[in-house]
């Protein structure tokens, strides 16, 4: 196995980890505060999914100089820069509701705040 | 919500008309079945098949307003003289009364009670008197005989006596029906 | 003009015959309790007795015209029926309408009845008339039932052509042919002459003689005539139907009256039903009878 | 320029109006207006530039290329002339609720704006990462708005949509990437291109995410939870701007999804459709309300895209999902009926048409949507479109108790929403607009009915029922607001209805007739209830009838299911053997004359439905005629029966409607000629004295206020004229000689017997015998016996109400005397339509059948002479009785103690119903408490998947993308 298919699949692997603990920790974890964190999670495993669309063994980074002749597809790297952006937004507010919401029903438990249903 | 009218005063009719009416009349005598005094148990004798009332045309009615004969069965209480004043005054003319029993001709032993009516003419035109304390069944039969006999002869004109002097009477009745609340005439 | 002459005659006939069988059916009666009984002409007497009475009184509009209801639809029921076959004069009206017209003109002096009790505002005549209604409903189950079943089964409505298909002899007659259809019939007959043990209109023991308890005097000689009037006309119909109608006005006289006895006789010997007792009675036992004449005409 | 002016000015708005310092809030609206108003008027340009106006053709677009790069680096927006128009609304919207953001959170101005821009550009985005850069833009914008509004459950609404944003990003992304990773490519286009594994990814999660995005079932939960928590305000402009750009994205979307074949998502939302409709039965808070009619939009929008292709597609689209926000807009900004708002007279008219206009009816615009959507789908996909009638109609179910139990809270104070009023307004225009352009399709020609006298029959029956009903009008009593406008519709439409040519034009005016019927209702006093079950009957029969229609591809012609279904309708119409439950709760609660002209003129339109049907088959007859008969027979027992024993005036006469329509339908099922005579006769009758006894019913609710046997009785006295036009009427329906009445039940009996259906004929002698019941206790219960001292005050009804009685008196006289002047007209215009059976002969005023006669002329004659004699013999024999008061009675020597206690009213027919006792007691109510509770059942178990907890949401959406997989795996 070569560094590169190394790096290759060790980035899926990381990757689809992270948004699988994301996953997981959204759907079991009660507390409003770690389902943010959750939720960070799996948005770092998808910018790296993201990245790794554009992932084109044996290039180098899109970082153009007189060195760089064949490099890696710059959009996706783009792109994450958007989702990243965006993710921190996402996540800023996340917190903000999710604390004001816990102030309101007294707990951070997401089990707690039911009151609209059916 | 009543009728307070008074009642015209019944003009006099005569002829040969007149007699087959009252034979009529005589031979069709519907009785009020209201009983107001102990007498009524001996009229239920009448219609059983020892007496036989029908024979003569007379039959019970239950209400007023089908009927021509009001009998006061013994003793006329103060308290039961005001809705006997209102059934004899919805029976339609011309109307009998027959008054059974000594009570109703001087009070009888009751004489000297103080619910008892003494003498009923003073309230009530009476037709015919039947005495007895009480009078059995075959005598109220002598009476009717008699009120259909007064009827044919054009006798029994108590009715018209009433409504002619309804003054008269409505002054006695009052004297007894001291929380007198029926309207002028009962229709 | 002779039309008009057969229906006054009619008209006056039917009253006289009504009213006599009214007195014979109280002696009668009387003889059964073991009494005498009064005259059979009584009932003329109380007629003209009521006829005459010098004063009455009336509740409204309805109460007076109730009487007039009564007795035109009485007469519409007699004159649409044949008297005796074979005599087309005595046909009176019956060519206008067939033996539906008769059923349903049968309500009109019923509801006239109905609605003069409505107005007198006493609580026993409407009680009687709720009743009536009631079992009026019931019995006219199986008499429609038994009258379909004839109608169809002679293939026609109209009563000149049923009649005339009884002429054939005794056994020829709807008794005999239909006789679970005229079981039937002649049940429903029963609580249409308010007979016991199907009184409960009248019931003088309760409801003091039921729709005409305020009617006096005149009034009720009126509705008296309706009654008889009405009676007479059910018989003939009866006889019409079931009986092989009359060829002659003796059989006519004949025939009525002795199905005139028969709820007498049944009256005299039956106490009385309670209301729901009877309407329950009508509705399953005549019509299981006229339905078993029905099916037998379907089929 | 246009272009962009018309996409980025409100994004310069924000921008200024987020420099701008807070405290000038003015200074802040005056910006945001005139950004809104200066972008509306680019977008109305670009609309008639691209010629979205006509609804045709709207595909066209022009390209707005922003920046120097091609996306997804910078923005690339294809403005397509459906967009517009959706712009347009979106921008209205905004303008409407500035100014109550302006008076409730004066900050969140920029966030309004914000919101706008981010729909523009999700409306118009061609790239898939720049739609995913709007829909991040959206969520944040609206869950900001959310935690700026006042109101209690905003933290909770917000986490919730928080929460399934942030799933929804991640799913998307992914989607990006397996996108990008296949393709190198990220246009929509690109969706195209994709194959193999990558596809199927691809596919799943971007259906799951729009599912969850366009709130469609089973993936609803948060969106109902957010529509509920936060404020009207928030939530009336979410759904006209986000949520429509939303799905409108989606439409865009879904087509291009390399999912194979798209009858799944057609199956996903005729399936979410029925259980979300289900669902929504039991929602009471009217956030949920709109939530789960959002759900049910969201669904038809995947039905559509698995169906249909193309311009229809579009068109279809942009109809039913901008009328659909338009109408959920308005009804946010009339505010939560928690509060207790309190409108009356325009305002209720606020509230009704986007009810309205979600159900579907006609003219309004969803209505000629759903109606071309529906005739595709009827004519490819029969399971789908039973399972979209069926949702629909539950739909149609919870949106009009709402909207009764809104129209109960009326006040004295008019809210003053110009934001709901422009929104209506707007409806109204748009509905003018469409109808007008749909009205090639109309066709007016009769041709439905060939024989024009049975055409001319109907239009002068519905006429002058109308006519009759008007003089009325203005005699209301209390609390009952003016109806006559929607009499007069509702009468027109029923005018017309005999000359329809097709059947969408049929539907059209069945339905405008029946719904303006029920608006009217609602103007009655504590009407709820009965407007409640009317509309949801009207609905019913409404969808039947359309099924019908639809199926037989919109022609009479038809057999099967349609005919079936049609005919179901018609006796739904007609309130027919247990359905009769909305006659009883609507007559009783309509004001004035509407009754009268509901049970008179309006039930007749179903004799006309099922005329319709039967001279279109080929027989001439109805299918299961003998069915049907049945179902007429035991229907007018049943009817009269409960008359009967019915307690109060009005529901009485609702009773013998039904059981009177019976009859109708036992001569309509024979489908022979003296069945068809005896039914149109019978519903010419009927039409007479149903209307001249509700009149009389209206006199006396207006002269007493009240309809109950137990405050009534005795009025004879004080309305003379009334008593004696009604005693006509119920002489005439007990079907009593000489009156018309008899006419009708002989030639129907004539009938039977002659086809040999005895039994049948049996049923039907005895319920006419029972209708005696019913009629002496009605004549007697309002006029005869003792008249209540509460009454004491009553007179005669006014002249107006009398007018058409005596009209209508005369009427039944005529017809009674001289049936035969109808009958010449009738029976040859019956013998032409090919019918079975012998004619009756009429020779003179003679009618002879084969085995019977009717002479009605001398019939009438013979009785009038009798009782003219008796009257004359009263007169002359010098009898002159006293007048005495209905207090004057023997009474055992007592005087009455009141006239309330002598008055036998209470329990009338009480030993009739002891001796019905043997028979169990199955009452209609409770079959259809049974149907109520069965659907609340379902209804429960469906809504209990959204438990509220906002994991529970995302759980559902794995689950749906996991589900996605398999069944799209195992279908490759």
């Amino acid at each position: 196995m070569t560094a590169q298919s190394l790096f290759y699949w060790s980035l899926v692997v990381t990757a689809a980890g992270l948004v699988l603990i994301g996953l997981w920790g959204v759907l079991t974890r009660k507390n409003i505060l770690r389902i943010a964190l959750a939720f960070t999670l799996a948005d770092t495993g998808v910018n790296l999914i993201l990245v790794w669309s554009g992932f084109l063994p044996n290039r180098s980074a899109p970082i153009v100089d007189a060195s760089v002749t064949s490099m890696v597809d710059p959009l996706p790297q783009a792109l994450v820069l958007t989702s990243i952006v965006i993710g921190v937004a996402v996540a800023a507010l996340f917190v903000v509701v999710g604390v004001l919401a816990s102030r309101k029903s007294g707990s951070a438990d997401v089990r707690r705040m039911k009151e609209l249903r059916w | 919500m009543y009728c307070n009218q008074r009642p015209e005063k019944p003009g006099v009719k005569k002829g040969m008309l007149e007699k087959i009416n009252n034979m009529a009349r005589a031979n069709s005598l519907w009785v009020t079945a209201y009983g107001t005094g102990c007498g009524a148990i001996e009229l239920r004798p009448l219609g059983t098949s020892r007496f036989d009332m029908e024979r003569f045309g007379i039959a019970m009615r239950p209400t007023p307003r089908q009927a021509d004969v009001l009998i006061i069965s013994g003793y006329l209480a103060t308290k039961t003289l005001k809705r006997v004043i209102r059934v004899y005054e919805q029976i339609q003319d011309p109307k009998y009364i027959i008054a059974l029993g000594s009570c109703t001709i001087n009070g009888g032993m009751y004489f000297d009670s103080y619910n008892t009516l003494n003498v009923l003419d003073k309230y009530l035109p009476v037709d015919v008197y039947v005495m007895g304390c009480m009078p059995r069944p075959e005598a109220v039969i002598d009476g009717f005989s008699l009120l259909m006999q007064k009827i044919k002869d054009g006798r029994a004109q108590g009715w018209k006596h009433y409504k002619e002097n309804l003054d008269y009477y409505r002054e006695n009745q009052k004297k007894i029906i001291t929380d007198w609340d029926l309207p002028d005439y009962n229709w | 003009m002779g039309n008009i002459v057969s229906i006054v005659l009619t008209i006056l006939g039917a009253l006289s015959w009504g009213l006599l069988l009214g007195g014979i059916s109280r002696t009668v009666t009387a003889r059964i309790h073991g009494r005498m009984g009064p005259r059979v002409t009584q009932n003329f007497i109380d007629m003209w007795k009521l006829f005459k009475k010098t004063s009455s009184i009336h509740h409204g509009g309805m109460f007076w015209m109730a009487p007039m209801f009564r007795i035109t639809g009485a007469i519409c029921v007699l004159l649409m029926v044949p008297l005796v076959i074979g005599n087309s004069i005595t046909y009176n009206m019956s060519f206008a309408g067939d033996i539906f017209l008769v059923i349903y003109i049968m309500f009109f002096g019923c509801l006239g009845m109905a609605l003069g009790a409505g107005n007198s505002g006493h609580p026993y005549a409407v009680i009687a008339v709720s009743r009536g209604l009631a079992q009026m409903s019931s019995y006219e189950l199986s008499f429609s039932i038994a009258v379909v079943a004839i109608a169809v089964g002679l293939k026609t409505f109209r009563i000149e052509g049923i009649v005339e298909a009884q002429q054939a002899g005794i056994l020829s007659w709807n008794i005999f042919r239909f006789p679970f259809a005229s079981a039937g019939a002649l049940i429903a007959f029963l609580p249409m002459q308010m007979a016991y043990p199907f009184g409960i209109v009248l019931a003088p023991q309760e409801i003091p003689i039921g729709p005409p308890t305020e009617y006096s005097s005149r009034f009720l000689s009126f509705m008296f005539s309706g009654r008889a009037l009405f009676g007479t006309a059910k018989l003939i119909l009866f006889v019409s139907l079931l009986f092989g109608g009359a060829s002659n006005w003796i059989s006519l006289l004949v025939k009525t009256f002795l199905l005139y006895m028969y709820p007498v006789v049944v009256s005299s010997v039956f106490p009385r039903f309670r209301t729901e007792q009877s309407i329950r009675f009508l509705w399953f036992v005549p019509t299981s009878l006229a339905l078993v004449d029905l099916i037998r005409v379907m089929l | 320029m246009v272009k962009a002016l018309a996409i980025f000015l409100p994004l310069l708005g924000a921008f200024i109006n987020a420099w701008l310092p807070g405290k000038s809030p003015k200074a802040s609206r005056v910006v945001s207006y005139l950004m809104l108003t200066a972008g509306l008027i680019a977008v109305i340009m670009l609309s008639i530039q691209l010629g979205a106006w006509n609804l045709r053709d709207l595909s066209d677009s022009v390209i707005l290329s922003t920046g120097v790069g091609s996306p997804p680096l910078s923005i690339n927006l294809e403005i397509t002339a459906g967009g517009t128009l959706a712009a347009i609304v979106m921008y209205a919207a905004t303008i409407f609720s500035l100014h109550r953001f302006a008076l409730t959170t004066p900050k969140s101005q920029p966030l309004i704006l914000a919101l706008l821009t981010a729909s523009l550009g999700l409306l118009f985005a061609t790239d898939i990462f720049n739609s995913f850069v709007f829909l991040e833009i959206g969520s944040i914008v609206t869950i900001g708005l959310t935690a700026a509004c006042k109101c209690g459950s905003r933290w909770e609404a917000a986490i919730k949509a928080a929460l399934v944003s942030g799933l929804v990003t991640i799913l998307y992304l992914l989607a990006v990437a397996v996108l990008y990773r296949s393709t190198g490519m990220l246009t929509l286009a690109a969706l195209g291109n994709v194959s193999g594994a990558s596809a199927v990814i691809v596919a799943i999660l971007l259906l799951t995410v729009i599912v969850t995005e366009i709130k469609a079932f089973p993936l609803t939960g948060w969106g109902l939870d957010f529509y509920q928590g936060t404020s009207s305000i928030v939530a009336g402009l979410y759904s006209a701007t986000w949520s429509l750009a939303v799905l409108l994205w989606a439409a865009k979307v879904l087509p291009l999804l390399p999912i194979g074949n798209p009858i799944i998502y057609a199956w996903i939302g005729a399936a979410g459709l029925v259980f979300s409709q289900l669902a929504g039965l039991r929602a009471s808070s009217s956030g949920r309300i709109m939530g789960y009619s959002t759900s049910a939009y969201a669904s038809l929008l995947l039905v559509a895209a698995g169906t249909t292709t193309g311009a229809f597609y579009t068109q279809t689209v942009i109809v039913l999902m901008i009328f659909s926000s338009i109408a959920k807009f308005s009804l946010f900004m009339l505010g939560n009926p928690e509060k207790k708002d309190q409108w009356s007279g325009f305002g209720t008219l606020l509230f009704l048409v986007p009810i309205l206009l979600l159900a579907g009816i006609p003219p309004l615009p969803i209505f000629w949507a759903k109606f071309a959507f529906l005739a595709h789908l009827a004519s490819g996909f029969p399971v789908i479109f039973y399972a979209v009638l069926a949702g629909l109609l539950l739909e149609a179910v919870y949106l009009f108790r709402f909207w009764s139990a809104r129209s109960e809270k009326t006040g004295e104070k008019s809210a003053k929403r110009p934001s709901a009023v422009a929104a209506v307004l707007l409806m109204l225009l748009a509905s003018v607009w469409i109808t007008r352009m749909s009205w090639g399709a109309l066709d007016f020609s009769g041709s439905i009915i060939e024989s024009a006298g049975l055409r001319n029959i109907f239009h002068g029956l519905f006429a002058i029922g109308t006519l009759l009903c008007l003089p009325g009008v203005f005699n209301r009593i209390g609390r009952e607001k003016s109806y006559w406008f929607w009499l007069l519709i509702s009468g027109a439409a029923l005018t017309i209805l005999p000359a329809a040519g097709n059947g969408l034009t049929f539907y059209l005016l069945w339905e405008i007739s029946a719904f303006a019927a029920v608006i009217g209702v609602s103007k009655g006093t504590a009407a709820s209830k009965g407007t409640f079950w009317y509309a949801v009957f009207a609905s019913l029969s409404g969808y039947l009838l359309l099924g019908g229609i639809l199926l037989s591809k919109g022609s009479f012609a038809m057999a099967g299911v349609p005919a079936v279904l049609i005919t179901i309708a018609a006796l739904v119409k007609m309130g027919q053997f247990g359905t009769h439950l909305w006659n009883v709760r609507t007559y009783p609660a309509a004001p004035g004359t509407l009754p009268a002209f509901l049970s008179g003129t309006s039930s007749k339109a179903a004799v006309l439905l099922l005329v319709a049907v039967a001279v279109n088959s080929s027989s001439a007859s109805l299918p299961w005629g003998r069915v049907i008969a049945w179902i007429g027979a035991l229907t007018a027992l049943g009817g009269a029966i409960l008359a009967a024993l019915a307690p109060d005036y009005k529901k009485m006469l609702a009773h013998a409607s039904v059981s009177q329509l019976g009859y109708i339908l036992m001569g309509l099922g024979l489908a022979s000629i003296l069945g068809w005579t005896a039914a149109i006769y019978h519903t010419i009758h009927h039409l007479i004295f149903k209307m001249a006894l509700f009149l009389g019913a209206a006199g006396v609710l207006y002269r007493t206020g009240t309809t109950e046997f137990n405050n009534l009785g005795g009025l004879v006295k004080k309305m003379p004229w009334t008593f004696a036009f009604t005693l006509i009427s119920v002489i005439s329906f007990a079907s009593i000689p000489p009156l018309a009445g008899f006419g009708s039940k002989w030639l129907l009996y004539n009938g039977l017997i002659e086809q040999g259906w005895l039994p049948v004929l049996i049923v039907g002698m005895f319920a006419s015998v029972v209708a005696f019941l019913y009629s002496f206790r009605l004549l007697h219960g309002v006029f005869l016996g003792q008249l209540s001292p509460k009454n004491a005050h009553a007179k005669e009804a006014p002249l107006p109400l009398l007018i058409p009685q005596a009209l209508l008196a005369m009427a039944i006289m005529v017809l009674g005397f001289k049936p035969t002047i109808l009958l010449n007209f009738l029976v040859p215009v019956l013998e032409k339509i090919g019918l079975s059976g012998l004619a009756p002969v009429i020779q003179g005023d003679m009618v002879l059948t084969t085995m019977g006669t009717w002479n009605a002329w001398m019939v009438g004659l013979m009785v009038m002479g009798l009782f003219g004699f008796a009257f004359v013999f009263y007169w002359i024999s010098g009898h002159k009785p006293k007048y005495v008061g209905q207090l004057d009675i023997g009474f055992a020597g007592e005087m009455p103690p009141s006239a309330d206690e002598v008055h036998y009213s209470n329990n009338f027919f009480r030993p009739y119903q002891r001796a019905l006792s043997f028979l169990p007691k199955i009452h209609a109510q409770k079959i259809f408490s049974g149907v109520n509770k069965t659907f609340n059942m379902l209804g429960d178990g469906v809504r209990a998947l959204f438990t509220g907890d906002g994991r529970t949401y995302l759980a559902h959406s794995l689950i749906f993308l996991l589900l996605l997989f398999v069944f799209l795996n195992g279908g490759m």
